[in-house]
């Protein structure tokens, strides 16, 4: 290990410089050209330049379909393309808000659409709060004066590289009928459970396996800020013989906060955006208790027997509203305690 | 080589103006220090002549050719920058050579002066290091050679000594005019401390909120101050102000009156005096001295501070806070009172509008009536 | 050439992906066993004998061919043959072979009876063959009964009397369930047009649920709900997604499965020796015996750019022995009326239980009733399976009371014939 | 316990002075130790899992390790025979070779003695288990199915598009960072409001676009619209803001056009960031799997994701060769992570997300 590692930023430079050689070429090739181009533009002008090709690229592969969903939304019919496809104004819309009864989704027409409504609302709140109580927790302890500490970080870190769909399979495995996990409960003498198959148990498992699958990502971002913290803040503590859980209160979570901001902002987004682990794990049900907002506009727009991309484009819409309030709270939040910090 | 003329430079940021009609001639081979408060505009001025700003109104020329709309790259200028600003990624070789080899200088010419610049600085030992591996003196230097190596029209330095400690900036001041002397070439030089801006200056531009108050040598400056806010700023300690009003004038003679009463008789010259007139008398702490005569003022004393070869002491005086540096060790304490003599001591008289009506010469044998 | 042609040259290949060439025809293919590796070799052999065309086999995944080629499709875009399931719903996108085979009276004489599954309502067009024809059946486990010392019931006992058989078998040998069935609405229309129902109305278009289905339905839920079919299966998924309970049986943890004749291959190599097992056909209800029929069939795509290189593909592949040959390998049933009328299929397994069920699937593909045989090639089939199995999912999870369901299922079909604005 | 344990033991107790288990070195282990079993458990399991026959797939109880039963070879019998052992009905057990099972009774052999038959019922028999790795689930796919065509697909996508990532996104990182000018605001908002749009949202309308303009079945396809990903925009011009105006003034001096100032100047001071996106780009583009099995229906074509996917029929799945493939696909990932990782806390910690 030692001495891999102590010739490794050598090799990693003579590598780097191979690499660079050629690269450098290209890069000075092109220089010509565009020392010409600021010529023309100026030095501002450039700026377009540079934004230019994530512009176009980002409006034909996000914006162009967004708006066109839009469009999409006020059509009806199963035709695929928006050619073939009839002009219903916001038909769709108000199928989606025909109900009962808006606290009961079985009253409602489309009562798949306000199920799935209801789930996300809720394990959006249960998965972000436990996932960043644990987070913090283990950035915590990550934090501590820990041997092999970058191995743990690993530990913590390794389920954000696998693909959703492994992450729902393999916990399939553990949590079905027959799964590892009643064996190990049969083993110990307890009683197997059908965890998949409870509505309650299914939705919990849908709960635990995301945070499982993205828990360590935001303890890692938790990690870093920890470790931003001022080691002399503590030992000022410590020098008034301030109580361990006042140090925490008093400054490890204020000073953490705009790292918590972040992790709360991004763990929002995701878990509103819920569909792929859960989906291979419980393909949303028992009955419908596992199937959020994503699987309900996939499988209505593109999935499912006799597809509706108009009514899916009307539910995305509405989804996308609420994403874009999220979006908004989290800058008038940031904004306001970057000014704080100005002040 | 290395005149720059400014005529009516204005600059806004939006709607705010943060230079207003600045006007200034540099001579080739001059070094020009821009000193004020900061926020005065000073760093933007030099900005604005390095290219790095657009002016927005006026005319900048370098040798004679109008540069508004050339860019920063172009104008032949090199900037030295307060915090440096060397590549962290490259070394002290590469950074040196960056910007000749932007210009498609041959490698040979290159390796040449970046030798030469590195065995002027005496930075040779550490060409090979990266700018994290320096040393803040180091660093300072390879700055200022990324900028010889460039043999620029004029050198623009923004604050170079600012993140220096004491000592080394003492003696990196002392090398920098050594090496202006061996280059001769322009060199216009940012700072807000006044100490800096009167070892190093041929000629001080004193700048106060986007204007320029005052140029010229630094003696002029310190003699003949224009108004009160360059009379405060340079010379240190500070000036000492007290009101005070002109009760009667005769050609040649004019009786000022402080407050508490206290009268001294002044030579205005030819300046424009009218009885009653309000005015501030300045007078620096270092030419106040000790009288005997228990009719000059008297001074309570408060903080003493004894720095050896002088005594600095703080004071009141009518009311008015009073500085005195005093030559040798003087053994006052806190409490003590003392007679100051303002008569033997240049006067800096200013009118209501703060500028200098007249200066005195001090001692001018005039009795106090 | 120079550099910079070869690099544009380079550049233009990558940008443009690969054209398709003169002679090529692509084949998109599912399998559900070994089916791929059959098709590969007689791929290989085809192309031995016409040396002129290229076929390419592309294996894609089920879902692929559920989800994604009817959306190529619509585009225009697609394979030129493909192995499809929804034949009838997608039957405006195949190609008419009629004027391109050699000789389309041998088609219709061997797959005349089932071209109505894959063409346009009143055409005459022949659009593919049945690679395999399916049917669904029972399998019980015989060494659990054995063991419990039951009798199995006879090849015409009813539901209820294998539900009371496999329940004294579950008891006495701890299995957690003693029946269970697919959770797909094409398994469980099987039992409910034994109990007499009919999905399609006088107009052909569906007809709101009649007793028939509401009987047996309500049966399957009680039944569930007591235990005696598994519930698992059913709550497993949302919406009207496919899970088999295979691996259940595979494990002898079920008496009786429902499923079909695709499953004996699967069975013969996972259960092996760990059990016995035979095939049982449907259980009667008071209407019938039936069980659903169904399969794959290969079909040509409209779209295609070479329409004579893939007529001879389907001609080749549609050729009495190459059907025998692939039936035989693939232990599926053929649905090649010469195949079928000689008889003696040489399935090629060593596993007598397997070659038994076979015998029976085909024995019991006898008594399939006629609203059975009408429903492949209906086109609202899908879409009243998908549900029922829906809603029915989640009277089984316990969110929607059995009435409510029915209502559901009714408001759904209706609404999706709506949607189509057919 | 020696010196090693008190090593890895090292706790806090009140900042390592302390003799005693502080309450937090107990809460520290416990929660530990737990991850590594929760975290890395499941992962090892899969591995172990990917080596079992079809059959020990759909076995329950499941066991950890593959195991199979021990076969012999009997005088007498063509085929190996599977080997058992027996409880006799006198008591006692036996190991025996099972000849044929006729309903519940087997009938079995002595290996040693293979002239007599021995009944027994099959409740009074349990397999002798042998651990065995089935490796004909890595090698059978690596012939049958295309896996250097689908490996090469998937590291052309990957690599153009993680490349086309770094490049795209930093330039327009380095545009909303470094530089002020109308409509800078706008872009930014547009970027961080699409930072939550979801694939599945935009799919219909987004294969609509691909089909149209000629990618459909085309790796072009998959890749380009992931390139402009907002995250890497983000990331990158949070860390970029942290990069001083200074340096670039005096790039500016220095005769440097604006294209030098961003790959010799901008580009390797924003190294660990880009190291942060690479990664995540890599791990993201090597995993992903709905788009591109939607835009690529042709064999050559597939990825390894999608080509695993076709182990999925309608009526069945073959576990066996989708949980060695996707071992099979996870080394690559692992392999990123492991030679990287020490740029992700850096990285993180200086993107701004702090």
């Amino acid at each position: 290990m030692t001495p891999i590692a102590s010739s490794s930023p050598a090799s990693n430079r003579r590598l780097g410089s191979i690499l660079f050689v050629p690269v450098q070429f290209v890069m000075t090739l092109i220089d010509a050209p565009l020392r010409a181009l600021q010529k023309l533009t100026g030095i501002s002008g450039m700026a377009m330049f540079f934004l230019a090709p994530n512009m176009l690229i980002f409006g034909i592969f996000v914006l162009l379909p967004l708006a066109i969903n839009f469009v999409y939304s006020m059509t009806g019919g199963t035709a695929f393309f928006l050619a073939d496809r009839t002009f219903i104004g916001f038909d769709q819309y108000s199928r989606l808000f025909e109900c009962g009864n808006y606290l009961d989704p079985l009253s409602c027409q489309e009562d798949a659409f306000w199920t799935a409504v209801g789930n996300t609302a809720w394990f959006v709140v249960l998965q972000v709060t436990l996932m960043i109580l644990m987070a913090l927790g283990t950035a915590l302890i990550l934090n501590r004066d820990l041997r092999a500490r970058s191995f743990w970080r690993a530990v913590f870190f390794f389920p954000v590289l696998l693909s959703p769909v492994v992450v729902g399979l393999i916990w399939k495995w553990i949590l079905q009928r027959q799964g590892l996990l009643n064996f190990a409960l049969f083993e110990m003498g307890l009683e197997p459970h059908n965890w998949l198959t409870d509505r309650t148990w299914a939705f919990a498992a849908a709960v635990a396996v995301s945070i499982w699958a993205h828990m360590g990502f935001y303890a890692l971002i938790l990690l870093a800020g920890l470790q931003a913290i001022p080691k002399d803040l503590y030992e000022a503590a410590e020098m008034d013989g301030t109580k361990a859980a006042r140090v925490f209160w008093r400054i490890t979570l204020p000073l953490l906060a705009p790292n918590l901001l972040v992790v709360v902002v991004l763990a929002l987004i995701k878990a509103v955006q819920v569909f792929d682990e859960v989906y291979v794990l419980t393909g949303g049900g028992p009955g419908t208790s596992t199937m959020f907002l994503t699987q309900y506009i996939y499988e209505t727009g593109f999935a499912s027997q006799l597809r509706n991309p108009g009514l899916a484009a009307a539910a995305s819409i509405l989804m996308g509203l609420v994403l874009v309030v999220l979006t908004l709270f989290q800058l008038g939040i940031g904004r306001r305690t970057e000014g704080k910090r100005k002040r | 080589m290395g005149q720059i003329k400014l005529t009516n430079v204005k600059k806004s940021f939006g709607a705010v103006d943060v230079l207003h009609d600045i006007n200034l001639h540099i001579d080739d081979g001059e070094l020009v220090v821009f000193v004020g408060p900061s926020g005065c505009g000073k760093s933007t001025l030099l900005r604005v002549i390095a290219g790095l700003e657009k002016v927005t109104g006026g005319s900048l020329e370098i040798d004679g050719r109008r540069v508004n709309d050339v860019t920063a790259a172009e104008r032949g200028l090199a900037m030295v920058f307060q915090s440096y600003a060397l590549y962290p990624h490259m070394t002290v070789r590469q950074n040196l050579a960056f910007g000749l080899e932007n210009s498609k200088m041959p490698k040979a010419e290159i390796a040449e002066r970046v030798g030469e610049a590195a065995r002027m600085l005496e930075i040779e030992p550490y060409m090979d290091r990266r700018p994290g591996q320096l040393s803040g003196g180091q660093r300072q230097r390879v700055a200022i050679g990324r900028a010889i190596v460039r043999r620029p029209v004029a050198f623009l330095l923004d604050e170079p000594l600012s993140n220096l400690d004491a000592e080394l900036r003492v003696s990196t001041r002392a090398e920098l005019a050594a090496l202006h002397a061996r280059l001769s070439s322009t060199m216009i030089y940012v700072t807000h401390d006044q100490v800096e801006a009167m070892t190093l200056a041929d000629r001080i531009v004193v700048m106060r909120a986007g204007r320029i108050e005052q140029v010229g040598t630094p003696l002029e400056l310190y003699n003949m101050p224009a108004n009160r806010f360059v009379a405060g700023f340079i010379g240190a300690p500070h000036m000492n102000f007290l009101r005070g009003d002109i009760v009667e004038h005769t050609p040649g003679t004019a009786i000022l009156s402080l407050a508490g009463g206290y009268r001294i008789a002044v030579d205005p010259g030819t300046a424009p005096v009218t009885d009653g007139q309000k005015v501030t008398v300045g007078v620096r702490p270092q030419h106040l001295t000790v009288s005997r005569d228990t009719a000059s003022p008297k001074v309570r004393l408060g903080l003493v501070e004894a720095l050896g070869a002088e005594t600095v002491v703080h004071g009141e005086i009518y009311g008015e806070r009073l500085m005195a540096v005093l030559p040798g060790q003087q053994g006052y304490r806190p409490g003590d009172e003392i007679h100051l003599d303002l008569q033997a001591a240049p006067l800096h008289v200013f009118d209501e509008q703060d500028l200098r009506l007249f200066s005195t010469a001090g001692a001018k044998a005039k009795a106090p009536v | 050439m120079n550099k910079k042609s070869i690099l544009a040259g380079l550049a233009l290949a990558l940008l443009t992906g690969t054209a398709a060439n003169a002679g090529d025809v692509r084949v998109m293919w599912y399998s559900d066993g070994v089916e791929g590796e059959v098709m590969k070799d007689l791929v290989n052999r085809f192309m031995e004998e016409n040396p002129g065309i290229n076929v390419i086999l592309d294996n894609v995944a089920y879902s692929v061919i559920k989800e994604q080629l009817p959306v190529q499709l619509e585009a225009g875009n697609g394979p030129d043959v493909a192995r499809v399931t929804a034949i009838k719903d997608l039957a405006k996108h195949w190609l008419d072979l009629r004027p391109l085979v050699k000789d389309p009276a041998y088609w219709d004489e061997n797959f005349g009876d089932k071209a109505d599954w894959m063409r346009p309502d009143g055409s005459d067009q022949i659009s593919g063959f049945m690679t395999q024809l399916t049917l669904t059946g029972g399998f019980a486990n015989k060494t659990l009964f054995d063991q419990a010392g039951v009798e199995m019931p006879g090849p015409k006992a009813t539901w209820e009397e294998w539900a009371a058989a496999a329940k004294k078998v579950a008891d006495s040998q701890q299995v957690p369930y003693p029946m269970a069935i697919d959770r797909s609405g094409h398994r469980i229309t099987a039992p409910m047009l034994s109990y007499g129902a009919n999905y399609i109305g006088e107009d052909g278009k569906p007809a709101p649920l009649d007793q028939g289905a509401k009987d047996f339905l309500t049966k399957f839920v009680n039944w569930t709900e007591e235990g005696v079919f598994a519930k698992d299966v059913w709550v497993s998924a949302a919406g009207n997604t496919y899970r088999a309970a295979a691996d259940d049986f595979i494990n002898g943890q079920l008496a009786f499965y429902y499923s079909g004749s695709w499953q004996v291959a699967n069975l013969a190599t996972k259960i092996g020796n760990n059990f016995d097992w035979v095939a049982t056909g449907s259980p009667c209800g008071p209407a019938a015996c039936t069980g659903m029929p169904g399969g794959a069939a290969l079909v040509a795509v409209k779209y295609t750019k070479n329409p004579k290189d893939v007529a001879t593909f389907m001609d080749w592949m549609a050729q009495e022995d190459i059907v025998r040959e692939f039936s035989e390998r693939t232990l599926f049933l053929p649905a090649h009326k010469g195949v079928v009328e000689k008889g003696g299929l040489n399935f090629e397994t060593e596993n007598e239980q397997a070659k038994a069920a076979l015998g029976t699937f085909v024995e019991a593909s006898k008594s399939t009733s006629e609203t059975a045989l009408k429903l492949p090639a209906w086109r609202w089939a899908d879409t009243v399976y998908a549900a029922i199995v829906t809603r029915i999912g989640q009277t089984l999870a316990g969110e929607l009371p059995l009435e409510d369901a029915f209502a559901r299922i009714d408001a759904d079909i209706a609404q999706k014939v709506k949607d189509t604005g057919l | 316990m020696g010196a090693a344990a008190r090593f890895i033991f090292r706790r806090r107790g009140s900042n390592g002075r302390g003799k005693g288990w502080h309450w937090t070195d107990i809460v520290t282990w416990v929660w530990l130790v737990c991850g590594l079993l929760i975290m890395f458990g499941p992962a090892v399991w899969l591995g172990f899992s990917s080596f079992k026959t079809p059959a020990a797939l759909a076995e329950f109880p499941p066991t950890i390790l593959p195991y199979v039963t021990q076969e012999v070879r009997v005088e007498g019998y063509d085929k190996p025979l599977a080997l058992y052992e027996a409880t006799l009905e006198g008591g006692g057990t036996r190991v025996l070779a099972e000849v044929r099972r006729i309903g519940i009774v087997s009938q079995m052999v002595d290996p040693n003695a293979p002239g007599e038959i021995i009944k027994v019922n099959i409740a009074d028999r349990a397999p002798v288990r042998t651990m065995s790795f089935a490796t004909e689930n890595y090698t059978q796919p690596f012939v049958q199915f295309d896996f250097v065509q689908y490996l090469w697909n998937s590291v052309f996508v990957t690599v153009m598009a993680t490349l086309i990532t770094l490049v795209v996104n930093s330039m327009a990182a380095f545009a909303l960072s470094k530089y002020e000018f109308r409509g800078r605001s706008v872009a930014m908002l547009i970027i961080l409001a699409t930072l939550m749009v979801p694939l599945s949202v935009i799919m219909v309308p987004l294969y609509s676009i691909i089909s149209t303009i000629g990618l459909f079945n085309n790796l072009w396809g998959v890749i380009l619209p992931t390139v402009a990903t907002p995250t890497g925009v983000f990331i990158l011009r949070q860390y970029m803001l942290t990069i001083p105006d200074e340096l670039i003034d005096a790039a500016r001096m220095d005769k440097a056009s604006e294209w030098q100032i961003y790959w010799r100047i901008v580009l390797p001071l924003a190294a660990p960031a880009l190291a942060v996106l690479a990664i995540f780009s890599v791990v993201w583009r090597w995993n992903d799997f709905l788009w591109p099995l939607i835009v690529l229906s042709r064999r050559e074509l597939y990825t390894l994701q999608v080509g695993l996917s076709i182990y999925a029929g309608e009526l069945n799945v073959q576990w066996h060769f989708i949980l060695a493939m996707t071992v099979v696909t996870m080394i690559p990932v692992v392999l990123v992570f492991i030679f990287l990782q020490r740029f992700i806390t850096t990285g993180i910690a200086g993107a701004g997300l702090k």
